[in-house]
Protein backbone atom coordinates (compact mmCIF):
# COMPACT_ATOMS: atom_id res chain seq x y z
CA UNK A 1 0.00 0.00 0.00
CA UNK A 2 2.73 2.24 -0.44
CA UNK A 3 5.06 3.85 -3.13
CA UNK A 4 8.84 3.75 -3.76
CA UNK A 5 10.24 6.21 -6.17
CA UNK A 6 13.28 6.19 -8.64
CA UNK A 7 14.62 8.61 -10.93
CA UNK A 8 17.11 8.01 -13.21
CA UNK A 9 18.91 10.36 -16.01
CA UNK A 10 18.39 8.91 -19.35
CA UNK A 11 21.00 10.17 -22.62
CA UNK A 12 19.24 9.31 -25.78
CA UNK A 13 18.56 11.37 -28.73
CA UNK A 14 16.52 13.43 -26.24
CA UNK A 15 17.81 13.17 -22.96
CA UNK A 16 15.03 12.71 -20.55
CA UNK A 17 14.60 11.71 -16.82
CA UNK A 18 12.85 8.16 -16.48
CA UNK A 19 10.78 8.33 -13.00
CA UNK A 20 10.49 4.22 -11.55
CA UNK A 21 6.93 3.89 -9.84
CA UNK A 22 6.84 1.15 -7.83
CA UNK A 23 3.76 -0.08 -5.56
CA UNK A 24 0.33 1.87 -5.77
CA UNK A 25 -0.61 5.08 -6.16
CA UNK A 26 -3.17 6.69 -4.30
CA UNK A 27 -4.48 9.48 -2.18
CA UNK A 28 -2.14 8.74 0.59
CA UNK A 29 0.82 7.98 -1.73
CA UNK A 30 0.52 10.41 -4.65
CA UNK A 31 1.44 12.93 -2.28
CA UNK A 32 5.20 11.63 -2.64
CA UNK A 33 4.72 11.36 -6.09
CA UNK A 34 4.21 14.61 -6.77
CA UNK A 35 6.75 16.05 -4.48
CA UNK A 36 8.91 13.84 -6.80
CA UNK A 37 7.69 15.23 -9.90
CA UNK A 38 7.37 18.58 -9.12
CA UNK A 39 11.40 18.79 -7.85
CA UNK A 40 12.50 17.72 -11.13
CA UNK A 41 9.94 20.58 -12.99
CA UNK A 42 11.15 22.74 -10.26
CA UNK A 43 14.94 21.66 -11.26
CA UNK A 44 14.45 22.04 -15.13
CA UNK A 45 13.50 18.74 -16.28
CA UNK A 46 10.82 19.29 -18.40
CA UNK A 47 10.98 15.94 -20.36
CA UNK A 48 9.60 12.90 -18.29
CA UNK A 49 9.16 9.03 -18.68
CA UNK A 50 7.02 8.23 -15.91
CA UNK A 51 7.41 4.08 -15.78
CA UNK A 52 4.52 2.75 -13.89
CA UNK A 53 5.23 -0.73 -14.92
CA UNK A 54 5.46 -1.71 -11.33
CA UNK A 55 2.32 0.20 -10.26
CA UNK A 56 -0.35 -2.04 -9.22
CA UNK A 57 -2.81 0.58 -8.49
CA UNK A 58 -3.79 3.79 -9.27
CA UNK A 59 -6.73 6.29 -8.79
CA UNK A 60 -8.04 9.62 -9.54
CA UNK A 61 -5.44 11.58 -7.01
CA UNK A 62 -2.80 9.61 -9.36
CA UNK A 63 -4.14 10.67 -12.57
CA UNK A 64 -4.13 14.13 -11.30
CA UNK A 65 -0.82 14.40 -10.70
CA UNK A 66 0.38 12.57 -14.08
CA UNK A 67 -2.23 14.75 -15.48
CA UNK A 68 -0.73 18.23 -13.46
CA UNK A 69 2.72 17.63 -14.38
CA UNK A 70 1.66 17.11 -18.09
CA UNK A 71 0.32 20.67 -17.92
CA UNK A 72 3.46 22.16 -16.26
CA UNK A 73 6.02 20.75 -18.61
CA UNK A 74 4.01 21.63 -21.96
CA UNK A 75 4.13 25.41 -20.31
CA UNK A 76 8.14 24.47 -21.11
CA UNK A 77 7.66 22.50 -24.33
CA UNK A 78 8.42 19.58 -22.84
CA UNK A 79 6.03 16.28 -22.73
CA UNK A 80 5.44 13.39 -20.20
CA UNK A 81 5.38 9.45 -21.56
CA UNK A 82 4.48 6.70 -19.79
CA UNK A 83 5.28 3.32 -19.75
CA UNK A 84 2.25 0.89 -18.94
CA UNK A 85 1.72 -2.62 -19.60
CA UNK A 86 -0.74 -3.84 -16.96
CA UNK A 87 -3.94 -4.30 -18.20
CA UNK A 88 -5.82 -3.16 -15.50
CA UNK A 89 -4.13 0.15 -15.59
CA UNK A 90 -4.60 1.09 -19.37
CA UNK A 91 -8.12 0.21 -18.54
CA UNK A 92 -8.18 3.50 -16.32
CA UNK A 93 -6.40 5.51 -18.35
CA UNK A 94 -9.06 4.42 -21.45
CA UNK A 95 -11.80 4.90 -19.66
CA UNK A 96 -10.79 8.14 -18.56
CA UNK A 97 -10.24 9.51 -22.14
CA UNK A 98 -6.27 9.98 -20.61
CA UNK A 99 -5.23 8.10 -23.29
CA UNK A 100 -5.76 10.73 -25.84
CA UNK A 101 -3.54 13.66 -24.12
CA UNK A 102 -0.74 11.07 -23.20
CA UNK A 103 2.00 9.06 -25.02
CA UNK A 104 1.48 5.57 -23.44
CA UNK A 105 4.11 2.82 -24.40
CA UNK A 106 4.85 -0.92 -23.91
CA UNK A 107 8.06 -0.54 -23.16
CA UNK A 108 10.77 2.03 -21.52
CA UNK A 109 12.85 2.34 -24.84
CA UNK A 110 10.04 3.44 -26.83
CA UNK A 111 8.36 6.31 -24.31
CA UNK A 112 12.21 7.57 -24.42
CA UNK A 113 12.38 7.94 -28.24
CA UNK A 114 9.23 9.50 -29.08
CA UNK A 115 9.25 12.13 -26.29
CA UNK B 1 -10.45 -23.07 -5.74
CA UNK B 2 -12.76 -20.23 -5.29
CA UNK B 3 -15.62 -21.29 -4.10
CA UNK B 4 -18.96 -19.00 -3.99
CA UNK B 5 -20.46 -18.51 -0.21
CA UNK B 6 -22.90 -16.12 -1.34
CA UNK B 7 -25.85 -18.37 -0.94
CA UNK B 8 -24.65 -19.04 2.55
CA UNK B 9 -23.92 -15.35 3.45
CA UNK B 10 -27.65 -14.29 2.43
CA UNK B 11 -29.17 -16.69 4.89
CA UNK B 12 -27.46 -15.19 7.57
CA UNK B 13 -28.07 -11.44 6.04
CA UNK B 14 -24.29 -10.89 5.43
CA UNK B 15 -23.08 -7.78 5.69
CA UNK B 16 -19.72 -6.57 6.21
CA UNK B 17 -19.24 -3.43 8.03
CA UNK B 18 -15.78 -1.60 8.12
CA UNK B 19 -15.49 2.03 9.85
CA UNK B 20 -11.62 3.59 9.21
CA UNK B 21 -10.99 7.32 10.62
CA UNK B 22 -11.50 9.55 7.01
CA UNK B 23 -8.05 9.61 6.71
CA UNK B 24 -5.81 9.46 3.35
CA UNK B 25 -3.53 6.80 5.53
CA UNK B 26 -6.60 3.96 6.18
CA UNK B 27 -8.37 3.79 2.63
CA UNK B 28 -5.19 1.13 1.55
CA UNK B 29 -7.06 -0.82 4.35
CA UNK B 30 -10.78 -0.54 2.59
CA UNK B 31 -9.25 -1.64 -0.45
CA UNK B 32 -7.68 -4.44 1.07
CA UNK B 33 -10.92 -5.95 2.93
CA UNK B 34 -13.02 -4.85 -0.13
CA UNK B 35 -10.82 -7.13 -2.49
CA UNK B 36 -11.31 -9.66 0.58
CA UNK B 37 -14.73 -9.95 0.26
CA UNK B 38 -14.91 -9.58 -3.54
CA UNK B 39 -12.77 -12.57 -3.58
CA UNK B 40 -14.95 -14.64 -1.44
CA UNK B 41 -17.90 -14.16 -4.00
CA UNK B 42 -16.23 -15.32 -7.06
CA UNK B 43 -15.90 -11.77 -8.42
CA UNK B 44 -12.88 -11.85 -11.74
CA UNK B 45 -9.93 -9.96 -11.07
CA UNK B 46 -10.93 -7.47 -13.23
CA UNK B 47 -14.34 -7.30 -11.17
CA UNK B 48 -12.36 -7.11 -8.21
CA UNK B 49 -9.96 -4.65 -9.46
CA UNK B 50 -13.06 -2.34 -10.36
CA UNK B 51 -14.67 -2.65 -6.68
CA UNK B 52 -11.37 -1.64 -4.93
CA UNK B 53 -11.06 1.33 -7.23
CA UNK B 54 -15.09 2.33 -6.79
CA UNK B 55 -14.66 1.59 -3.30
CA UNK B 56 -10.90 4.02 -2.76
CA UNK B 57 -12.43 6.77 -5.03
CA UNK B 58 -15.71 7.09 -2.77
CA UNK B 59 -13.40 7.05 0.98
CA UNK B 60 -10.89 9.93 -0.89
CA UNK B 61 -14.32 11.66 -1.73
CA UNK B 62 -15.18 11.64 1.65
CA UNK B 63 -11.42 12.50 2.96
CA UNK B 64 -11.48 15.80 0.22
CA UNK B 65 -14.69 17.15 0.59
CA UNK B 66 -16.90 15.88 3.76
CA UNK B 67 -15.92 18.83 5.85
CA UNK B 68 -16.08 17.85 9.39
CA UNK B 69 -16.74 13.81 9.07
CA UNK B 70 -14.12 11.96 10.75
CA UNK B 71 -15.16 8.56 10.06
CA UNK B 72 -16.34 6.82 7.10
CA UNK B 73 -18.82 3.48 6.81
CA UNK B 74 -18.27 1.25 4.28
CA UNK B 75 -20.93 -1.94 4.22
CA UNK B 76 -20.94 -4.33 1.84
CA UNK B 77 -24.35 -6.71 1.52
CA UNK B 78 -23.78 -9.60 -0.28
CA UNK B 79 -26.38 -11.36 -2.21
CA UNK B 80 -26.80 -14.04 -4.47
CA UNK B 81 -26.22 -12.38 -7.46
CA UNK B 82 -23.98 -8.70 -6.24
CA UNK B 83 -22.54 -6.99 -4.10
CA UNK B 84 -23.63 -3.66 -3.04
CA UNK B 85 -21.31 -1.48 -1.25
CA UNK B 86 -22.43 1.72 0.37
CA UNK B 87 -19.98 4.85 1.50
CA UNK B 88 -21.19 6.65 3.95
CA UNK B 89 -20.16 9.92 6.08
CA UNK B 90 -20.94 12.20 8.67
CA UNK B 91 -19.59 15.68 7.12
CA UNK B 92 -21.02 18.35 4.76
CA UNK B 93 -22.73 17.21 1.74
CA UNK B 94 -22.61 19.07 -2.06
CA UNK B 95 -25.00 19.64 -4.68
CA UNK B 96 -26.57 17.05 -6.48
CA UNK B 97 -25.13 18.49 -9.86
CA UNK B 98 -21.82 17.85 -8.63
CA UNK B 99 -22.53 14.15 -8.66
CA UNK B 100 -24.82 13.58 -11.16
CA UNK B 101 -22.97 11.57 -14.36
CA UNK B 102 -20.36 13.47 -16.95
CA UNK B 103 -17.61 13.52 -18.63
CA UNK B 104 -14.70 14.32 -17.10
CA UNK B 105 -13.01 17.60 -19.14
CA UNK B 106 -9.93 17.60 -20.96
CA UNK B 107 -7.00 18.09 -18.82
CA UNK B 108 -8.58 18.78 -15.87
CA UNK B 109 -6.73 17.59 -12.76
CA UNK B 110 -9.83 16.73 -10.75
CA UNK B 111 -13.23 15.59 -11.45
CA UNK B 112 -12.34 12.02 -12.01
CA UNK B 113 -13.45 10.47 -8.92
CA UNK B 114 -17.57 10.39 -9.02
CA UNK B 115 -17.15 9.89 -12.75
CA UNK B 116 -14.77 6.54 -12.44
CA UNK B 117 -17.23 4.96 -9.44
CA UNK B 118 -20.30 5.64 -12.25
CA UNK B 119 -17.99 3.81 -14.95
CA UNK B 120 -17.13 1.28 -12.82
CA UNK B 121 -20.07 -0.35 -11.20
CA UNK B 122 -23.31 -1.16 -12.09
CA UNK B 123 -25.99 1.16 -10.24
CA UNK B 124 -24.41 4.17 -8.46
CA UNK B 125 -26.65 6.17 -6.11
CA UNK B 126 -25.85 9.11 -4.20
CA UNK B 127 -28.26 10.44 -0.97
CA UNK B 128 -26.89 13.69 0.25
CA UNK B 129 -28.18 15.60 3.13
CA UNK B 130 -26.11 19.02 3.73
CA UNK B 131 -26.64 18.02 7.67
CA UNK B 132 -25.85 14.60 7.87
CA UNK B 133 -23.97 13.62 5.68
CA UNK B 134 -23.62 11.93 2.36
CA UNK B 135 -24.52 8.03 1.79
CA UNK B 136 -23.25 6.65 -1.64
CA UNK B 137 -24.75 3.37 -2.74
CA UNK B 138 -23.46 0.92 -5.16
CA UNK B 139 -23.76 -2.38 -6.82
CA UNK B 140 -22.14 -4.64 -9.12
CA UNK B 141 -23.59 -7.78 -10.46
CA UNK B 142 -21.66 -11.15 -10.52
CA UNK B 143 -21.24 -12.43 -14.07
CA UNK B 144 -22.46 -15.62 -14.47
CA UNK C 1 9.19 2.26 1.97
CA UNK C 2 7.00 1.89 4.88
CA UNK C 3 6.40 4.76 6.64
CA UNK C 4 4.53 5.16 10.02
CA UNK C 5 1.48 7.29 10.70
CA UNK C 6 1.26 6.01 14.09
CA UNK C 7 1.56 9.30 15.92
CA UNK C 8 -0.95 10.66 12.87
CA UNK C 9 -3.35 8.63 13.62
CA UNK C 10 -3.29 9.35 17.54
CA UNK C 11 -4.43 13.02 17.20
CA UNK C 12 -7.65 11.58 15.06
CA UNK C 13 -8.33 9.05 17.92
CA UNK C 14 -7.82 5.98 15.37
CA UNK C 15 -9.83 3.45 15.54
CA UNK C 16 -10.37 1.02 12.55
CA UNK C 17 -13.22 -1.42 13.25
CA UNK C 18 -14.66 -4.17 11.31
CA UNK C 19 -17.52 -6.29 11.65
CA UNK C 20 -18.71 -9.53 9.55
CA UNK C 21 -21.29 -12.21 10.31
CA UNK C 22 -20.21 -14.81 12.49
CA UNK C 23 -19.20 -17.64 9.69
CA UNK C 24 -15.85 -19.22 8.90
CA UNK C 25 -15.88 -17.60 5.77
CA UNK C 26 -15.42 -14.13 6.87
CA UNK C 27 -12.32 -14.59 9.16
CA UNK C 28 -10.19 -14.42 6.12
CA UNK C 29 -10.78 -10.71 5.47
CA UNK C 30 -10.48 -10.05 9.38
CA UNK C 31 -7.24 -11.14 8.78
CA UNK C 32 -6.30 -9.12 5.53
CA UNK C 33 -7.45 -6.19 7.11
CA UNK C 34 -5.41 -6.64 10.36
CA UNK C 35 -3.16 -7.07 8.11
CA UNK C 36 -2.94 -3.98 6.15
CA UNK C 37 -3.19 -2.08 9.55
CA UNK C 38 -0.24 -3.46 11.06
CA UNK C 39 1.45 -2.92 7.78
CA UNK C 40 0.77 0.88 8.02
CA UNK C 41 2.05 1.07 11.59
CA UNK C 42 5.83 -0.37 11.01
CA UNK C 43 4.93 -3.65 12.81
CA UNK C 44 7.39 -6.05 11.26
CA UNK C 45 6.15 -9.27 8.84
CA UNK C 46 6.86 -11.84 12.11
CA UNK C 47 4.50 -9.22 13.82
CA UNK C 48 1.52 -8.64 11.31
CA UNK C 49 1.72 -12.75 10.95
CA UNK C 50 1.59 -12.70 14.93
CA UNK C 51 -1.61 -10.30 14.52
CA UNK C 52 -3.28 -12.35 11.78
CA UNK C 53 -2.90 -15.40 13.96
CA UNK C 54 -3.86 -13.82 17.36
CA UNK C 55 -7.51 -12.09 15.47
CA UNK C 56 -8.20 -15.22 13.38
CA UNK C 57 -8.14 -17.61 16.71
CA UNK C 58 -10.06 -15.03 18.70
CA UNK C 59 -12.95 -14.98 15.83
CA UNK C 60 -12.75 -19.14 15.11
CA UNK C 61 -13.54 -18.84 19.06
CA UNK C 62 -16.86 -16.55 18.22
CA UNK C 63 -17.81 -18.60 15.52
CA UNK C 64 -17.18 -21.89 17.42
CA UNK C 65 -18.30 -21.37 20.83
CA UNK C 66 -20.49 -18.39 21.06
CA UNK C 67 -23.92 -19.69 20.21
CA UNK C 68 -26.57 -17.45 19.64
CA UNK C 69 -24.40 -14.65 18.54
CA UNK C 70 -24.67 -13.32 14.84
CA UNK C 71 -21.73 -10.95 14.42
CA UNK C 72 -18.13 -10.36 15.60
CA UNK C 73 -16.96 -7.12 16.20
CA UNK C 74 -13.02 -6.47 15.49
CA UNK C 75 -11.86 -3.28 16.44
CA UNK C 76 -8.30 -1.61 16.05
CA UNK C 77 -7.47 0.85 18.22
CA UNK C 78 -4.08 2.65 17.04
CA UNK C 79 -1.77 4.03 19.92
CA UNK C 80 1.98 5.18 19.17
CA UNK C 81 3.79 2.43 20.37
CA UNK C 82 1.28 -0.30 20.30
CA UNK C 83 -1.83 -2.02 18.51
CA UNK C 84 -5.36 -2.78 21.02
CA UNK C 85 -7.30 -4.91 19.09
CA UNK C 86 -10.57 -6.36 20.49
CA UNK C 87 -13.22 -8.61 19.62
CA UNK C 88 -16.33 -8.88 20.64
CA UNK C 89 -19.63 -11.39 20.36
CA UNK C 90 -22.78 -10.96 21.62
CA UNK C 91 -23.02 -15.13 22.15
CA UNK C 92 -23.31 -17.32 25.30
CA UNK C 93 -20.46 -16.44 27.17
CA UNK C 94 -17.63 -19.31 28.96
CA UNK C 95 -16.65 -19.84 32.72
CA UNK C 96 -12.96 -17.60 33.18
CA UNK C 97 -11.73 -20.99 33.68
CA UNK C 98 -11.73 -22.24 30.20
CA UNK C 99 -9.91 -18.81 29.15
CA UNK C 100 -7.29 -18.99 31.84
CA UNK C 101 -3.55 -19.15 30.47
CA UNK C 102 -2.44 -22.82 30.42
CA UNK C 103 -0.26 -25.51 28.34
CA UNK C 104 -2.09 -27.63 25.64
CA UNK C 105 -1.99 -31.10 26.49
CA UNK C 106 0.02 -33.52 24.58
CA UNK C 107 -1.96 -34.61 21.30
CA UNK C 108 -5.07 -33.27 22.11
CA UNK C 109 -7.05 -32.12 19.02
CA UNK C 110 -8.46 -28.67 20.20
CA UNK C 111 -7.35 -26.14 23.21
CA UNK C 112 -4.73 -24.50 21.26
CA UNK C 113 -6.72 -21.44 20.10
CA UNK C 114 -6.47 -19.64 23.44
CA UNK C 115 -2.72 -20.39 23.98
CA UNK C 116 -1.83 -19.32 20.57
CA UNK C 117 -3.81 -16.17 21.19
CA UNK C 118 -1.77 -15.75 24.91
CA UNK C 119 1.64 -16.88 23.51
CA UNK C 120 1.34 -14.41 20.50
CA UNK C 121 -0.10 -11.57 21.81
CA UNK C 122 1.66 -8.98 24.39
CA UNK C 123 -1.12 -8.58 26.94
CA UNK C 124 -4.49 -10.17 26.84
CA UNK C 125 -7.39 -10.11 28.85
CA UNK C 126 -10.97 -11.34 28.65
CA UNK C 127 -14.14 -9.93 29.86
CA UNK C 128 -17.06 -12.60 29.95
CA UNK C 129 -20.54 -12.07 30.36
CA UNK C 130 -23.15 -15.33 29.92
CA UNK C 131 -25.24 -12.89 28.64
CA UNK C 132 -24.04 -10.48 26.97
CA UNK C 133 -21.01 -12.25 25.36
CA UNK C 134 -17.08 -12.36 24.99
CA UNK C 135 -14.63 -9.29 24.67
CA UNK C 136 -10.97 -10.42 24.03
CA UNK C 137 -8.66 -7.36 24.31
CA UNK C 138 -5.34 -7.48 23.24
CA UNK C 139 -2.57 -5.35 22.80
CA UNK C 140 1.16 -6.30 20.81
CA UNK C 141 3.74 -3.50 21.10
CA UNK C 142 5.90 -1.74 18.35
CA UNK C 143 9.34 -2.84 18.81
CA UNK C 144 11.58 0.29 18.42
CA UNK D 1 -7.96 -17.21 1.70
CA UNK D 2 -8.25 -20.83 -0.10
CA UNK D 3 -7.02 -24.03 -0.18
CA UNK D 4 -6.24 -26.87 -2.89
CA UNK D 5 -5.54 -30.34 -1.89
CA UNK D 6 -3.30 -33.05 -4.22
CA UNK D 7 -2.60 -36.41 -3.51
CA UNK D 8 0.24 -38.23 -5.22
CA UNK D 9 1.41 -41.64 -4.86
CA UNK D 10 5.31 -42.10 -3.56
CA UNK D 11 6.96 -45.48 -4.19
CA UNK D 12 10.17 -45.00 -1.57
CA UNK D 13 11.59 -47.43 0.20
CA UNK D 14 7.94 -47.48 2.59
CA UNK D 15 5.44 -46.08 -0.18
CA UNK D 16 3.07 -43.74 1.09
CA UNK D 17 1.23 -41.02 0.06
CA UNK D 18 2.02 -37.40 -0.49
CA UNK D 19 -0.49 -34.52 0.36
CA UNK D 20 0.30 -31.39 -1.29
CA UNK D 21 -1.40 -28.11 0.49
CA UNK D 22 -1.07 -24.74 -1.69
CA UNK D 23 -2.63 -22.43 0.33
CA UNK D 24 -4.24 -20.78 3.96
CA UNK D 25 -5.57 -23.48 6.15
CA UNK D 26 -8.06 -21.80 8.30
CA UNK D 27 -11.67 -22.33 9.89
CA UNK D 28 -13.16 -22.26 6.29
CA UNK D 29 -10.40 -24.09 4.79
CA UNK D 30 -9.65 -27.01 7.09
CA UNK D 31 -12.61 -29.05 6.53
CA UNK D 32 -11.76 -29.32 3.02
CA UNK D 33 -8.50 -30.44 4.55
CA UNK D 34 -9.97 -33.02 6.45
CA UNK D 35 -11.57 -34.72 4.54
CA UNK D 36 -9.14 -34.81 2.03
CA UNK D 37 -6.87 -36.78 4.99
CA UNK D 38 -9.73 -39.06 6.16
CA UNK D 39 -10.61 -39.90 2.84
CA UNK D 40 -6.86 -41.37 2.32
CA UNK D 41 -6.66 -43.21 5.96
CA UNK D 42 -10.29 -44.54 5.43
CA UNK D 43 -9.21 -46.37 2.04
CA UNK D 44 -5.92 -47.74 4.27
CA UNK D 45 -3.03 -45.22 3.57
CA UNK D 46 -1.64 -44.56 7.07
CA UNK D 47 1.59 -43.46 6.15
CA UNK D 48 1.24 -39.91 4.96
CA UNK D 49 4.00 -37.10 4.16
CA UNK D 50 2.05 -33.24 4.32
CA UNK D 51 3.74 -31.01 2.31
CA UNK D 52 3.39 -27.55 4.17
CA UNK D 53 5.90 -25.80 2.04
CA UNK D 54 3.29 -23.51 0.00
CA UNK D 55 1.05 -22.64 2.58
CA UNK D 56 1.26 -19.37 3.59
CA UNK D 57 -0.63 -19.52 6.98
CA UNK D 58 -2.12 -22.58 9.15
CA UNK D 59 -4.56 -21.92 12.24
CA UNK D 60 -5.05 -24.13 15.31
CA UNK D 61 -8.36 -26.07 13.08
CA UNK D 62 -5.44 -26.77 10.88
CA UNK D 63 -3.05 -28.14 13.52
CA UNK D 64 -6.26 -30.01 14.50
CA UNK D 65 -7.01 -31.45 11.81
CA UNK D 66 -3.33 -32.67 11.32
CA UNK D 67 -3.24 -33.99 15.29
CA UNK D 68 -6.45 -35.74 14.66
CA UNK D 69 -4.88 -37.37 11.43
CA UNK D 70 -2.03 -38.42 13.41
CA UNK D 71 -3.76 -40.16 16.09
CA UNK D 72 -5.75 -41.89 13.72
CA UNK D 73 -2.97 -43.60 11.87
CA UNK D 74 -0.96 -44.00 15.04
CA UNK D 75 -4.00 -46.78 15.65
CA UNK D 76 -2.80 -48.45 13.08
CA UNK D 77 0.89 -48.34 13.16
CA UNK D 78 1.13 -45.63 10.55
CA UNK D 79 2.80 -42.17 10.88
CA UNK D 80 2.42 -38.32 9.65
CA UNK D 81 5.42 -36.43 8.59
CA UNK D 82 5.87 -33.08 7.50
CA UNK D 83 7.76 -31.14 4.69
CA UNK D 84 7.93 -27.50 6.57
CA UNK D 85 10.26 -24.28 5.79
CA UNK D 86 8.24 -21.47 6.50
CA UNK D 87 9.61 -20.27 9.67
CA UNK D 88 6.39 -18.42 10.23
CA UNK D 89 4.75 -21.65 10.20
CA UNK D 90 7.60 -23.62 12.08
CA UNK D 91 7.30 -20.90 14.82
CA UNK D 92 3.51 -22.39 15.57
CA UNK D 93 4.97 -26.24 15.92
CA UNK D 94 7.16 -24.85 17.96
CA UNK D 95 5.37 -23.09 20.25
CA UNK D 96 2.13 -25.28 20.52
CA UNK D 97 4.93 -27.78 21.04
CA UNK D 98 3.54 -29.95 18.07
CA UNK D 99 7.48 -30.38 17.21
CA UNK D 100 7.70 -33.26 19.85
CA UNK D 101 5.02 -35.33 18.06
CA UNK D 102 5.30 -34.87 14.18
CA UNK D 103 8.52 -35.49 12.18
CA UNK D 104 9.01 -32.24 10.45
CA UNK D 105 11.52 -32.03 7.72
CA UNK D 106 13.40 -29.38 5.35
CA UNK D 107 12.42 -31.72 2.13
CA UNK D 108 9.83 -33.76 1.11
CA UNK D 109 12.71 -36.97 0.35
CA UNK D 110 13.80 -36.74 3.98
CA UNK D 111 10.12 -36.82 5.08
CA UNK D 112 9.51 -39.79 2.74
CA UNK D 113 12.74 -41.79 3.73
CA UNK D 114 11.85 -41.00 7.69
CA UNK D 115 8.84 -42.63 7.62
N1 LIG E 1 -18.58 12.48 0.17
C1 LIG E 1 -18.68 13.73 -0.36
N2 LIG E 1 -18.97 14.79 0.41
C2 LIG E 1 -19.07 16.06 -0.11
N3 LIG E 1 -18.87 16.33 -1.41
C3 LIG E 1 -18.58 15.31 -2.25
C4 LIG E 1 -18.46 13.98 -1.78
N4 LIG E 1 -18.18 13.18 -2.84
C5 LIG E 1 -18.09 14.00 -3.91
N5 LIG E 1 -18.33 15.29 -3.57
C6 LIG E 1 -18.36 16.46 -4.49
O1 LIG E 1 -18.37 15.99 -5.82
C7 LIG E 1 -17.33 16.65 -6.57
C8 LIG E 1 -16.81 15.72 -7.67
O2 LIG E 1 -15.99 14.71 -7.11
P1 LIG E 1 -14.91 13.95 -7.99
O3 LIG E 1 -15.54 13.55 -9.27
O4 LIG E 1 -14.35 12.85 -7.18
O5 LIG E 1 -13.79 15.02 -8.32
P2 LIG E 1 -12.81 15.80 -7.33
O6 LIG E 1 -12.80 15.06 -6.04
O7 LIG E 1 -11.49 15.74 -8.02
O8 LIG E 1 -13.36 17.19 -7.23
C9 LIG E 1 -16.31 17.07 -5.56
O9 LIG E 1 -15.57 18.16 -5.98
C10 LIG E 1 -17.18 17.39 -4.35
O10 LIG E 1 -17.66 18.71 -4.44
N1 LIG F 1 -15.81 -16.15 22.28
C1 LIG F 1 -16.07 -17.23 23.08
N2 LIG F 1 -17.32 -17.50 23.51
C2 LIG F 1 -17.57 -18.58 24.28
N3 LIG F 1 -16.61 -19.44 24.68
C3 LIG F 1 -15.35 -19.24 24.29
C4 LIG F 1 -14.99 -18.13 23.47
N4 LIG F 1 -13.66 -18.17 23.26
C5 LIG F 1 -13.21 -19.25 23.89
N5 LIG F 1 -14.20 -19.91 24.54
C6 LIG F 1 -14.07 -21.13 25.39
O1 LIG F 1 -12.70 -21.36 25.63
C7 LIG F 1 -12.35 -22.70 25.31
C8 LIG F 1 -10.92 -22.80 24.85
O2 LIG F 1 -10.78 -22.27 23.56
P1 LIG F 1 -9.55 -22.69 22.62
O3 LIG F 1 -8.30 -22.61 23.43
O4 LIG F 1 -9.60 -21.86 21.41
O5 LIG F 1 -9.79 -24.21 22.26
P2 LIG F 1 -10.97 -24.89 21.42
O6 LIG F 1 -11.66 -23.82 20.65
O7 LIG F 1 -10.29 -25.86 20.55
O8 LIG F 1 -11.85 -25.56 22.44
C9 LIG F 1 -13.37 -23.13 24.28
O9 LIG F 1 -13.56 -24.53 24.27
C10 LIG F 1 -14.62 -22.38 24.73
O10 LIG F 1 -15.29 -23.11 25.73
Amino acid sequence: MDIAVNVRQHDGQRPCKVVDLNGEIDVYTSPKVKEALTGLIDAGHYDLVINLENVRYIDSTGLGVLIGSLKRVREHAGTVNLVCTNPQIKKIFDITGLVKIFGIYDTEAAACENL
Amino acid sequence: MRESVASAAVASDGVVELRIPSRAEWVGVARLAVAGIASRLQFSIDDIEDLKLAVAEACTNCIQHATGSDAIIIACRILPDRLTISVTDHGRGTSPEALAPKRPGDQQVGGLGVFLIRSLMDEVEYEVDPQTGTCLRMTKYLRS
